[in-house]
């Protein structure tokens, strides 16, 4: 078992405002890793930091054994790291396929935009749209098929299930199931406990800028009341 | 008014259009994409032009000195953007607007103590220098058909870029959101260098085509640049087809307003009050024609799709 | 009498016919939820209705007034309030202020000019007090651009509660909250329930089947059932098109 | 204590060419006299007045009243001597223009505190129209650029000329590409081209003309538009053109050879009429100066003395009339190659001698 | 308040001092200034408040003095009367082109404004009875029921101190206003303020008139102090001027306008007294203030955290 991905001591804020105050995680290559935690507690600056979208004031960060603190986020998603944003962010003023095609990385045997069609049949019907004339759930499941065709080693969903029908996020589970059994490593942060018990790993719950608690599968079903108590349920 | 005339006329608007086409690409891209307001495109063609200048005053080969005319203004927008531009992307607009605003007054100060406040020309090569018959009263300049066609030529090579190619997608993507880009593995600071240094070549180039035709002199660019700005407000910002459009709308009523507004007004008003309006007239007409375009579609003609 | 009640409402983009012909009604203490599949139709409706978008045809009645015609902030104040899908507020200002010039918009002309706003005690309660029931009295005085995803939500509720609407459009709210946040919210909104009629839009079902009393599901811009959520639950067209197999 | 005099002259942007050679031009006389005028040392104030009005306005009273100056000496365009005049002419000191000579202030608002060393801004036109009866034009095609001197130009030009005007044009200021009224000139069957067309604009449209062809088939004859501040720019295309003006730096007299001379020497470019009129400035103030014996207290005296005009001036024949604008002779001049590769103006001949504008009798004075 | 108070104090003094410096010249200077910085106070309320960038405010000084000088021309001297002319033609150009302009926002807003100045420029360059563009020298002015105290001679000075303050005060009260209130939340997200019930337009339409009325009377003074009009204070780069004049002095503070004023007059009268080229020291000082003191003077002087947070 290998660590794809190394953060300790990772500390971070958004000007005076300090949010993180020393995470620790570390992501095994294969597996599925949850990052868990109530609102506002710091889950997508940790991504964010991960990416190198927010610069940490301390800390270190390496992929793949490699040091990349401090790293542009460019040559983070290079590493391997392929990036869900909450809250989308799809290109609008791009065509779906466009949407697509502008970041993709092929490889061998990897993703393609048709193959990204198969999975989500609405996006196909909507090929020429442009990014802004989607609905809600569209965008979602453009930006997860967007992340796909980088072909990451590592994909890392945040809040990627919000705003879809019941019948879409069932197909979503079970096409990270699928991806899973690939070997993809994934990083998902999400509120659907059951759902995420279904394939999960690993377990980091963040409580005000600190992993408060981690564990595996394991862990997870035997302490479930005790980590249901810290998302206040 | 004869039928040649209005012929010329309108080779001069067309002509025109894509010289302000040229200007106005990429002050329409460094805008749209990194949504920068600079101010010191315009400068960037009065540097083009001078450096034609001093390029055929030392080789005495006007190609040579285009070639190297681009490659320093090129290397000029680079250094720009690295020293100055790139501290500013995540900035106000009206920060931007005011640092190149500066830029502006130190370069325009800078070339009048170069190469003095008088006014420069350099002679069109001798191969694009005659003229061309084209009906039996109408004879029209190689070099003005030159322009027209190097124009054109760009307008091409851009609008197949940005609309088709991958690098055309980043562009349009980094435009709304350079944060996801810069996260699906593109390094965004060099796209955007990229971008800037092109543009700058644009209006370093329209500067060198236009200094054989204009004059030479210290702020020329000033008011080609609002014209520009005309261009691309009424082309729709980060639009490449949108800016081409527009010049050429702009070029071809800015010649035909100058040239004919006098006359037309003549039919209705008495002819010495034509002239005293009609100049003036004249002068807004572009003005007017923009007004009127944002009254009734507030983006512009063709504006780029899905940019807020 | 019926709060609100859309007749024939119809928007195309292009050949894409977004709504067709759809038509509810929603009686005087009810919530009446909107579901169906991504793209739908389903936030194009609270466009329409909101009056962001302008409906192609079709009618919409408030308390019995007709809102169609009117401007966005004509329908606001006429009664309508709404929340964004994707989260609108004032980043540059403070959480309480967001909600105090919210409040502003129904107390009396705005056009003043020369007192100041940010003493006027009446407001400022106002927004304090819908800030204690989204639950984000701690929060006041964040700028509301800091706050996280989540916050932000609550915020968008609370922005449409301070202006005591007679009708609420809801539009994912739960969407991004966590289970916790979300229950309070769910709580909250039972409460309001009774005094304020809404229309709900939500992807969440257990959320839905705890506060709507009716259920429109909506698909392709149609709507194909209606009815209390047991009936839709039970309705093939909606297991079908919205709900897959293992609603029940 | 010294003798104060302070300038106002353009000397930012394209026109700074302008008041280049009217700084060095004063400056010249004054090196030749050791820096001294009427026996009186000189110290000098120079300002740029931006082409702003607002800033012209501020330098002017800084002048007046900061400075506390003798004599104010300026400007080169006619709306920034609208914007300093009263400041200065208010505070009782001695504007002298050693080049706008606007109509506004030769009439009936002729002033005692105002003196023009140059001409009034018409009369150069006037000449023209002249010029074109003599030469035998018997249509004339005007292109001017769209604002007051531009059309007063034309004004100017319609007031003499006894052929017809086959079209005028008003371009905008700062107009690049001409071809477009060229065409329209080139079919407009005229004899002859008048235009005013000052710096930049000039030199694009000698050049541009010269380059549709049209000077083997029509003459073309101007004011401020071939002048030694644009022909660097015009060079060969412009040989040959003919314009009207008071003075040429060939012109046969012995103190203008001598200033040419050491203009060039000096400054290394050949001088224009700018250069001419500022020198002759100098010779004014230094003649008047020196008649009232270096006192300048009394304003009435000073007045008589600068109104005598007793000094040499480069273009021969000089005199003030009764508002203070020059009485001088104007000749036709054409544009010419020296041996020496540089391009100037030359006299070809007197056209309208002892000439005076045409508003002196409304002023009052 | 109290940078503001200093400053203040600082210009009411000023005149009891000055005759030992020079007076009219350091009058001329402080009343161009002063000038200055009304307009900018003015143009702050739409661009510091409203987030609207006008590239054509300037041509609402230039129809204000026009106005005036026009008036004046036709024998109208009260200035009670002019200033009620150029109140009501300011007002009347600016309703017409707001309703127009305010169609479009952003950068298409700047624009238009810039295409409507630029038309209201060339009109009054094409007014040759009233010089075209050499401008107008006016051999009488505006008086207060006869008396000079409205001149340069009498108590201009005060005259133009007393408006600069009613506008410094008038602005910040405005901005802390209900309305100033709506019109920044409108800044921020106008999509939101439509929503919270603003009809939005209308509350930017009336800064815009206000903005233009004010820029109208500062026009009048402008005139009357330099006894002389020119289409050149209508020209968009004057208004340019106005826009570095806020950036610098630090945009939506209290005191931002003036000290940007004062700052970019003095700076030029300084700098351009030493050499003729001081362009090549201006310019990349403007470009070093925006790089390293990224709130202007304002903030070099407070820190914006303690400068009274807005309401
Ligand atoms: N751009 C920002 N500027 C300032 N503060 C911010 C910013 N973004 C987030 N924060 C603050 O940082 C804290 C953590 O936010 P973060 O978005 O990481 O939370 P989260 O755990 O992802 O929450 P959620 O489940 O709501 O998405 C929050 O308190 C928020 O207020
Ligand atoms: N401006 C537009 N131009 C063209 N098509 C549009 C436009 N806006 C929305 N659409 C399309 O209309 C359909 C309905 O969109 P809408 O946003 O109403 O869906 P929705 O039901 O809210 O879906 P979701 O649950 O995913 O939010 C979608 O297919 C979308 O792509
Ligand atoms: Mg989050
Ligand atoms: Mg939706």
């Amino acid at each position: 078992m290998t660590t794809l991905v190394d953060i300790s001591g990772l500390k971070a804020g958004y000007g005076n405002t300090k949010v993180l105050f020393g995470i620790d995680m570390d992501i095994t290559a294969g597996q599925v890793s949850t990052l868990m935690g109530r609102n506002g507690m710091g889950k997508t600056t940790t991504v964010r930091c991960l990416m190198g979208l927010l610069k940490a004031s301390a800390g270190k960060i390496s992929i793949n054994g490699k040091d990349m603190t401090g790293a542009p986020p460019y040559a983070v998603a290079r590493a391997g790291l392929g990036l869900v944003p909450e809250g989308r962010r799809i290109f609008p003023s791009l065509s779906v396929s466009e949407n697509l095609r502008a970041t993709a990385r092929p490889v061998a045997e990897g993703w393609t935009e048709a193959r990204v069609y198969d999975t989500f049949p609405r996006l196909g019907q909507r090929k020429k749209n442009f990014g802004f004339q989607l609905s809600g759930g569209e965008q979602q499941m453009l930006a997860i098929g967007r992340a796909l065709m980088t072909n990451p080693s590592l994909l890392i969903l945040d809040e990627a299930t919000e705003g879809l029908a019941p019948l879409i996020r069932e197909e979503i589970w079970s096409m990270l199931g699928m991806l899973k059994r690939q070997g993809l490593t994934i990083l998902l942060i999400d509120k659907n406990l059951d759902e995420l018990s279904r394939i999960s790993d690993r377990y980091f719950l963040i409580e005000k800028g600190e992993i408060a608690w981690k564990g595996d599968a394991a862990d997870f079903a035997s302490q479930r009341s005790h980590v249901e108590q810290f998302l206040h349920l | 008014m004869s039928l040649t005339l209005f012929l010329i006329l309108c080779l001069n608007g067309l002509q025109y259009g894509m010289l302000l086409f040229l200007i106005a690409a990429g002050l329409t891209l460094v805008f749209g994409v990194m949504g920068f307001i600079n101010l010191a495109h315009g400068v960037q063609y009065m540097v083009g032009a001078y450096l034609a200048f001093a390029y055929t005053a030392l080789t005495g080969n006007f190609l040579l000195a285009v070639v190297l005319s681009l490659g320093t203004a090129l290397l000029f927008g680079l250094l720009l953007e690295y020293f100055v531009f790139r501290h500013l992307y995540s900035r106000s607009h009206l920060d931007q607007v005011l640092a190149t605003f500066g830029i502006i007054i130190f370069l325009n100060e800078l070339a009048k103590v170069i190469f003095g406040p008088t006014t420069l020309t350099i002679a069109p090569p001798e191969f694009l220098s005659g003229s061309i018959q084209l009906t039996d009263t109408l004879r029209y300049p190689v070099y003005r058909f030159f322009t027209i066609f190097a124009g054109l030529a760009v307008a091409l090579l851009l609008f197949v870029t940005v609309s088709y190619t991958r690098i055309g997608m980043l562009i349009r993507a980094g435009a709304t959101t350079p944060e996801m880009v810069a996260a699906l593995g593109v390094n965004i600071k060099r796209l955007f260098m990229i971008v800037f240094g092109v543009g700058a070549m644009l209006a370093g180039f329209a500067g060198v085509i236009a200094a054989p035709i204009f004059a030479i002199e210290p702020g020329m660019g000033d008011n080609i640049l609002i014209v520009a700005f005309v261009v691309i407000i009424i082309g729709g910002i980060g639009s490449i087809g949108g800016a081409f459009v527009a010049a050429l709308l702009v070029g071809l009523i800015d010649t035909l307003g100058r040239s004919l507004a006098t006359d037309v007004l003549s039919f209705v008003f008495n002819p010495s009050f034509a002239n005293q309006i009609g100049p003036a007239l004249a002068s807004m007409m572009i003005y007017l024609l923009m007004a009127a375009i944002l009254v009734f579609r507030p983006k512009g003609l063709l504006p780029a799709k899905g940019v807020a | 009498m019926n709060s609100l009640e859309i007749r024939k409402l119809n928007k195309s983009f292009g050949a894409l016919h977004v709504s067709r012909d759809v038509s509810v009604s929603i009686p005087e203490g009810e919530c009446h939820a909107l579901i169906g599949p991504n793209g739908a139709g389903k936030s194009t409706l609270i466009h329409q209705i909101s009056g962001v978008l302008r409906s192609d045809s079709g009618q919409i009645l408030l308390d019995g007034q007709d809102i169609s015609n009117l401007s966005v902030s004509a329908r606001v104040q006429a009664g309508l309030g709404r929340t964004f899908q994707i989260t609108s507020v004032l980043p540059s200002f403070t959480v309480l202020e967001n909600l105090a010039i919210a409040a502003q918009a129904k107390s009396g002309s705005s056009m003043r000019f020369f007192g100041d706003a940010s003493r006027e005690t009446a407001l400022n309660e106002l927004a304090q007090s819908t800030l204690e029931r989204v639950g984000l009295a701690k929060r006041a005085h964040i700028r509301a651009g800091d706050m996280s995803h989540g916050e932000l939500r609550l915020l968008e509720l609370g922005l449409a509660l301070v202006a005591k609407p007679k009708f609420l459009l809801l539009d994912e709210p739960m969407a991004g909250l966590g289970r916790a946040e979300g229950m309070v919210l769910v709580e909250l909104l039972a409460e309001l329930r009774a005094s304020i009629p809404m229309l709900l839009v939500e992807h969440d079902m257990d959320a839905i089947f705890q506060l709507a009393q009716t259920v429109s599901v909506l698909v392709e811009g149609g709507i194909v059932a209606q009815g209390t959520p047991d009936e839709v639950r039970a309705s093939p067209a909606a297991r079908a098109a919205y709900l897959g197999g293992d609603a029940e | 204590e010294d003798l104060k005099i302070g300038m106002v002259v353009t000397l930012s942007g394209p026109p700074a060419a302008l008041g280049q050679q009217i700084v060095d031009g004063f400056q010249l006389a004054l090196d030749e006299k050791d820096g001294m005028l009427g026996g009186r040392k000189v110290t000098m104030v120079i300002e740029d007045d931006e082409l702003k009005p607002d800033v012209a306005l501020l330098k002017a009273t800084s002048l007046v009243e900061k400075d506390e100056v003798d004599f104010v000496v300026g400007t080169v365009f006619s709306n920034m001597l609208q914007a300093i005049f009263k400041p200065v002419v208010g505070s009782d000191t001695f504007l002298i223009s050693p080049n706008a000579g606007p109509s506004t202030f030769a009439g009936k608002n002729c002033n005692p505190y105002f003196f023009v060393t140059s001409y009034q801004n018409n009369q150069n036109a006037e000449v023209s129209g002249m010029i074109a009866n003599e030469e035998g034009y018997e249509s004339v095609f005007a292109i001017v650029p769209n604002y007051q001197a531009g059309r007063d130009n034309v004004e100017g030009f319609k007031q003499t000329f006894e052929g017809t005007l086959s079209g005028e044009v008003f371009t905008p200021l700062g107009h690049q590409d001409f071809s477009a009224e060229l065409a329209r000139i080139s079919t407009s069957g005229a004899d002859a081209v008048f235009s005013f067309m000052p710096g930049g604009m000039g030199v694009r449209l000698v050049n541009q003309f010269a380059n549709a062809g049209l000077s083997d088939s029509m003459k073309f004859m101007s004011v401020f538009t071939t002048d030694e501040t644009t022909l660097p720019g015009q060079k060969d295309a412009a040989v040959g053109f003919l314009s009207a003006g008071p003075w040429a730096p060939d012109m046969d007299n012995d103190a203008s050879k001598a200033f040419v001379a050491a203009f060039e020497t000096k400054y290394g470019y050949v001088p224009g009429s700018y250069a001419m009129q500022a020198y002759d400035t100098a010779s004014l103030i230094d003649s008047a100066v020196a008649k009232t014996g270096g006192d300048l207290t009394d304003k009435d005296a000073v007045r008589a003395a600068l109104k005598e005009a007793d000094f040499t001036s480069l273009r021969g024949n000089f005199s003030f009339n009764n508002n203070h604008y020059p009485v001088q002779d104007f000749h036709m001049l054409t544009v010419v190659k020296r041996d020496d590769g540089q391009f100037q103006t030359s006299f070809v001949r007197t056209v309208a001698p002892a000439y005076m504008d045409s508003f002196h009798q409304d002023c009052k004075m | 308040m109290l940078i503001g108070g200093v400053i203040f104090a600082l210009l009411l003094a000023m005149p009891f001092v000055m005759p030992l410096l020079g007076a009219g010249y350091l009058a001329g200077l402080i009343i161009k200034a002063m000038l200055m910085a009304i307009a900018a106070l003015s143009l702050e309320l739409l661009i510091g408040y409203g987030g609207l960038v006008s590239l054509g405010h300037a041509a609402f000084i230039g129809v204000g003095a026009y106005a005036g000088a026009i008036a004046l021309e036709s024998g109208i001297e009260n200035i009670l009367v002019l200033l009620a002319i150029t109140l009501v033609v300011t007002g009347v150009v600016a309703l017409i082109t707001g309703v127009l302009a305010l169609r479009t926002t952003g950068i298409y807003f700047l624009m238009i404004t810039l295409a409507f100045g630029q038309m209201i420029y060339f009109t009054l360059t094409s007014l040759a009875a009233y010089g075209g563009d050499d401008g107008l020298t006016l051999w009488t002015l505006g008086t207060f029921f006869g008396s000079d105290i409205v001149q340069n001679d009498g108590g201009l000075y005060f005259v133009v101190l007393g408006v600069l303050f009613l506008t410094w005060w008038g602005v910040f009260r405005i901005s802390r206003s209900r309305f100033g209130r709506v019109l920044r939340a409108a800044r921020d997200n106008p999509a939101r303020a439509e929503v919270m019930g603003y009809s939005v337009n209308r509350y930017r339409l009336v800064a815009y008139v206000v903005a233009a009325l004010i820029a109208g009377v500062s026009g009048l003074l402008m005139m009357q102090h330099a006894e002389f009009v020119s289409p050149a204070i209508a020209t968009w780069q004057h208004s340019g001027d106005l826009i570095v004049v806020l950036v610098l002095g630090g945009l939506a503070t209290r005191n931002g306008a003036i000290l940007g004023a004062f700052f970019v007059v003095i700076i030029e009268e300084v700098l351009g007294s030493f050499f003729t080229e001081w362009r090549l020291i201006y310019g990349p000082l403007l470009v070093l203030m925006v790089l390293f003191a990224k709130g202007g003077i304002s903030d070099l002087l407070v820190p914006r955290q303690t400068q009274g947070k807005t309401p």
